[in-house]
Order: structure tokens, then sequence, then C-alpha cells
């Protein structure tokens, strides 16, 4: 796993039911992009959260393929619709194989 | 054509044309979740040549100024909560962590905006770092940390988050006085082979672009602040020391005499402004 | 020596020829990406806003946002990277109006592209150009 | 034999006065007048104003842009503000005159936050890897007067 990865999420608590609500996710990722070279001129490997997806109750929000052109800690705010009380998930992979993975629950009324 | 009238045709021409796009959002207000800060304040009478005292948060486009407005939004807050984590952790000799004697750095509130200060029992000028590695080697048996560092700056951050929007204070009479003096003559010294002060960009030409970036006033209120330019948190003393590397001077010690000097005499430069840390710069 | 000013236009054409190749591998690698996404389908424009700062004060962090009301997917290009791919976005049966904000690396002024691909499956593009800045300190 | 001696000697003689001839005038041998400008060329070789305008914007060289705007140069982002706007700085200034500013602006502004570009010694706490050094070499500074010559409205 790699060192200081921390996701970060920003879900309203509670909503109407078919409410549209936003989301933000971060993670605290250095985001190597495999372009650098180190003070002796060696290639730094590439190491990138690659992908991140959010689903809700089991079913997909987003789903997004990340390039070595997101920032340095990636940050994406979307949408979802809620259509009853339940749990996000939110998983992010990592280019060394770690899965970071965060639920956030929400109430609908 | 007269000395005077070559000097005049430049400076008409300067005003008429040409200029670059002025990126920054000058007038807008920083409200940080609800609490408004203050941006722009007259300056201390300490100040000669400034009427009015501005944030850097000022000097910066909209988009880089909205970062800092949503804590979510604000890079920053992740070595906040990497901070917090160390705050509570338990380290040491005595198996203690910051937590076990103060909770959660609320009784801190307010220190931000008068560091450095004189402290009597070490008989130095302290900064915030000071603070901290003291209550490392003194209360937990543990190794001080390094000023600059990640951990340090994740640490200072947590102190000064609970200061802000409360305005700086820092004393510059009493015993820090002389020391006052020294930082305030390296703020007008020039130094390097670009052979330029602090107070050249920052006091002399500050609100206009040098190349793309926007000058400002060089203030220290919002720091440990988050550059876009390295992501991650700044200190004080380590921004000080990128700017002396860029006009080509050699930087004196992070957490050395001058660099502690000259933190007090900027610092007191900001007095009236909100302290911002973590805040979002360039 | 006097130069004017079609003598230093030469010597921009010059310049722009050392930098003709890898902009050409670029441009085909853009090519092969929305090749990719579109299978080689028309794009239209309209019903897709891409939003970006005209100037990004550091393009290590640009702060980018499209948004599109029926797309299914949007990809977005850089193509003025190293690597012209930033992301692809899929819209699951639980995304609220197609919309996403994110933060993107761009290594100098350049156009950043968003395509997104409608539930009608047909192709809609916009493009933005984002001035990146240049330090004043050459250190 | 004598003769190929005297050749030799010659050559010699030729090649060194070539050297004095195209010597460069080191930044203590400056010669300025009293509102700074300098007269003689610091190389003898005619500056060079297609690389003139390279030195001008490149970052680690003359980075003038940084300071100076520049419409002949338009097709450079971002021009700074700190200095004058330099369309016309030929029609307003003299060879000597340019050539004095770029050199060491202090001697025409006094307190310019200007660099002097020709100058290896006074400073305070220069970084090791620029100690004894200018800025610019000589025929770079040679190269920038001629390209500033150029600025003509």
């Amino acid at each position: 796993m790699a060192k200081g990865v921390k996701p970060r999420i920003k879900v309203p608590k509670q909503a109407s039911a078919g409410d549209m609500i936003t989301i933000k996710t971060l993670i605290s990722h250095k985001m190597e992009t495999g372009l650098r070279k180190d003070s002796d001129g060696n290639k730094i490997p590439r190491s990138i959260i690659n992908r991140f997806t959010c689903d809700f109750n089991g079913e997909n929000v987003v789903d997004v393929g990340l390039d070595p052109a997101i920032s340095v800690n990636p940050y994406f705010q979307f949408n979802a619709i809620v259509p009853e009380s339940g749990e996000f998930k939110f998983t992010w992979y990592d280019d060394d194989g770690s899965v970071y993975e965060k639920a956030k629950k929400i109430t609908v009324t | 054509m007269s000395f005077f009238n070559k000097i005049f045709v430049g400076s008409v021409l300067l005003i008429l044309g040409f200029s670059t796009v002025s990126l920054a959002d000058e007038s807008a207000k920083l409200v940080v979740e609800g609490q408004p800060m203050i941006t722009r304040v007259k300056a201390p009478s300490h100040m000669e040549n400034v009427d009015e005292i501005r944030s850097g948060w000022t000097f910066r486009i909209k988009e880089t100024q909205s970062l800092q407005m949503d804590d979510f939004e604000n890079p920053g807050m992740i070595f906040v909560d990497k901070g917090l984590d160390l705050w509570n952790k338990v380290e040491g000799s005595k198996n203690k962590a910051c937590a076990s004697c103060h909770d959660d750095a609320s009784e801190f509130k307010g220190l931000r905006t008068v560091m450095p200060r004189w402290n009597e029992s070490a008989n130095a000028l302290w900064s915030l770092e000071d603070h901290v590695n003291n209550c490392r080697t003194e209360q937990m048996g543990a190794e001080p940390l390094k000023w600059g560092a990640a951990p340090m700056d994740s640490l200072i951050a947590v102190i000064s988050l609970q200061s802000r929007g409360m305005p700086m204070n820092v004393k510059i009479d009493g015993a820090v006085a002389p020391l006052w003096e020294i930082g305030k003559e390296l703020f007008y010294t020039r130094v390097g082979q670009l052979d330029m002060a602090c107070s050249n960009c920052h006091e002399d030409n500050y609100g206009i672009m040098i190349r793309a970036d926007h000058l400002s006033q060089g203030q220290i209120n919002g720091f440990p602040a988050y550059r876009l330019k390295n992501a991650k948190l700044n200190s004080i003393h380590a921004r000080f020391k990128g700017c002396m590397k860029n006009i080509r001077a050699t930087p004196y010690k992070v957490g050395g005499d001058e660099f502690r000097a000259l933190e007090l005499y900027v610092a007191s430069r900001g007095n009236g402004l909100s302290s911002e840390a973590p805040s979002v710069r360039n | 020596m006097k130069i004017d000013r079609r003598g230093l236009l030469a010597v921009g054409g010059s310049l722009a020829c050392t930098t003709l190749v890898p902009f050409k591998a670029i441009a085909s690698e853009t090519d092969e990406a929305i090749a990719k996404f579109t299978g080689g389908a028309n794009i239209g424009t309209g019903g897709i806003t891409l939003t970006t700062p005209e100037i990004a004060e550091n393009g290590n962090t640009v702060p980018i946002s499209v948004e599109s009301g029926k797309a299914s997917s949007i990809i977005l290009l850089a193509l003025g990277n190293p690597n012209p791919n930033v992301a692809t976005i899929n819209f699951g049966p639980l995304s609220g109006s197609r919309m996403t904000s994110t933060r993107i690396r761009l290594r100098k002024t350049q156009e950043v592209v968003a395509i997104a691909k409608l539930e009608d499956g047909s192709f809609t593009k916009d493009v933005k150009t984002v001035k990146v800045t240049i330090g004043g300190c050459g250190g | 034999m004598i003769n190929s001696i005297k050749n030799v000697i010659v050559i010699l003689f030729g090649l060194l006065y070539l050297q004095t001839a195209h010597a460069e005038i080191a930044p203590s041998e400056i010669i300025a007048d009293e509102y700074g400008a300098v007269t003689a060329s610091l190389t003898g070789v005619p500056g060079d104003p297609a690389n003139g305008r390279k030195v001008f914007m490149n970052r680690k060289q003359g980075n003038c842009l940084a300071c100076h705007v520049n419409s002949e140069m338009s097709e450079q982002t971002f021009h700074g503000e700190v200095g004058p706007v330099l369309d016309g700085v030929a029609d307003r200034w003299t060879q000597a005159e340019i050539r004095g500013m770029i050199i060491n602006s202090k001697n025409v502004f006094e307190g310019t936050i200007m660099p002097a570009f020709y100058k290896d010694s006074g400073f305070t706490r220069t970084l090791k890897k620029f100690q004894g050094k200018t800025i610019l070499k000589a025929q770079q500074v040679e190269d920038v007067v001629a390209y500033l010559l150029t600025l003509k409205e």
C-alpha cells in the first residue's frame, strides 16, 4: 500500500427520496506520472490511482478511469440520485494493486 | 530627447498598453466555511511605505481563491487530517501523544496569531515549531521533528487552524525589539546574484506581474500554506528559503537566527490580517 | 548585422520544425484515444459544456468541470501533454446530472477536449484553451 | 628553415593579435560614463540579434520577459510589468546606453530592482554555483544589445 493514502468524502447526511445530491471525494495520493526523473537521472516509475468508483446499495453512480494527468490528491465531484436510505461505497484502485475503500451512510426521508 | 523625456515615454507606454491580463480578483471577499476573514486592512503603524496590508489570497486568481473557501476543496486540509493522526499518536519514552495533555488542540486558539514571540524561560524568540519540539523532547521524551518537514508542518497546521479568522497580533517591543530590528534589516537587504531584497518585490512592486506571477506583499498570515506549485504544506522558513534561492542567494538556515528574526518582522507586517492557515497559494 | 521581422519569423519557423515530430506523435495518440472511444463515429458539437479557467495559475492543479445532460460516458483529453489522456468517466444508473469536476495537470498552454457519448449512441465535444502561466523567477 | 621559423612566428603573432582584438572586457574593466552608458563593445564581435532574442526570453539566461512587456515577442505569453515596456526602446536610447543598462542598470537608475547582468563581484551571499560569475556572458550581452536595437517603432 502506498504511503500516506487517505480518502476524504463529503456526502449529505440526509436527503429526500429521489433528490439529486452532490458528492465530493478526494484521496491523498502522490500520483507519480512515470515521466519524472530522480536526481540520478533514473525514471521514477508510474504510481497512480487508475480507477475510482462510487456505488450506492450495489448500483453504480460513477466509474472513472484516471490517467497520470489527474493532479496529485485526485479530486472528483459528481451528483447522485438516492432512491432510498443506504450506503455509498467509494473505491480507489492503485497501480500497486492496493484498493482503498470508504463507505458513507445516508438517510432518505 | 532628454533623459527625463525618455523615462516619461517609457512610463506612458507602460500605462497605455500591452499590460498582461490581471489574473486576480482583487476585490473578492474571503469567507472560509462561513467565517469571514480580514484580507485587507490598514497597515500597522510601523510600516512606513505601505498604507494597506493585503493577504496573499487577494493576489490569486479566482480558481485558486475558491480552493481556500471550502475545507473540503482545500488540499491543505489533507495535511490537517494527517496532523491530527500525529496529534493522537503516542510516542517517546513517556508514552504520550500531544492529545495526552492537550485534547483536541482547541486550547491553542489564538496562539498562532502571536507567534513568533519571546519565551521567557528559554530566553529566546520562539516560533510554533519550538513549542512543538519542546513538548516532544520534554513532555513526551520523543525525538524533535524536523523544521519544514511534512510531520512538523502538519502539526503546525492543526495548531494554527484553531486561530483561523483571528487577526495576527505579533508583539514587536520589549525583549524582541532588537530581533525585530534585525529582521527588518534583512527584509531590506539585497542579496544574491540578482541582488534583490524582499522589499524590491513585496513592497515596491506588489500587485503587478513578474512574468505570470502576481507579486504579493509576501504576507505569512496564511502559513503553513498549501502551494499548488509543490502540492504540499510549506512552512514560513521553507518559503523564505525558496525565495532566496530564486534570487540566487545562499539561504539562511531553516530554524536559524536570521530566519527567526525575519519571521518576526514579516509576521508583524501582517498584524491585523486574519490568520488563514492552512491557506492555498500558487 | 541587422535583423528584421522576417528574419525573426524564419527563426520561429525553424523552431516550429524542431517541435514538429513530437507534436505529430501526440496528434496520432490523440486520434487513437478518440478512435478508441468513438469507434470512428462522427463527433458533433453542442449539448456538452467543458468549463476551464482561461488562465491556470499553476499547471499542476487546473480545476475543470464537464457537463453533458444525456451522456453515458465522457473522455477528457489534454492535447499538449506528453500523453493526451486525462480521464474517462462512465455514468451509472444512479448518477444524477451527468457532470463531474476534477483537477488536472497541464504541462503548458494547450487545448483541453471533452467528448461525450450520449445515451442515443451519438458523440459530441467541447474544446477549451487554457493558458498555463510561466513563473517569474528563473531560479 | 629560418624562413619557416619566421612564418611560424608571424602566424603566432597573428593569432595573438586576433585574440587580443577579440578579448572580452572583464566586468571589473568596464568603463561607463557618468550616466552609466558603455560605448565599447564587450567582445568586439558584433551582436547577433537572433541569439539576443533567445537570451531575452530564456528564463535561465536574460529572463528579460519576466519584467518587461515586449510586443515584438507577442507569441510568448505572459510578459512581466515590473520594468518599462520595451517597444521602441531603440528609438529612446543609444546603443551605449542600452549596453550600460544591461551591464549594470544601477549605474543608470539608482535603486532599481533590475539585476546587473554583467557584474561578477560585490554581491552578498551569492549561491555557490553563481559566485564570481556574471548572469550573462559578454557575447550574450552584446547579442541582447543588438536585439534591443531592432525594437523600433
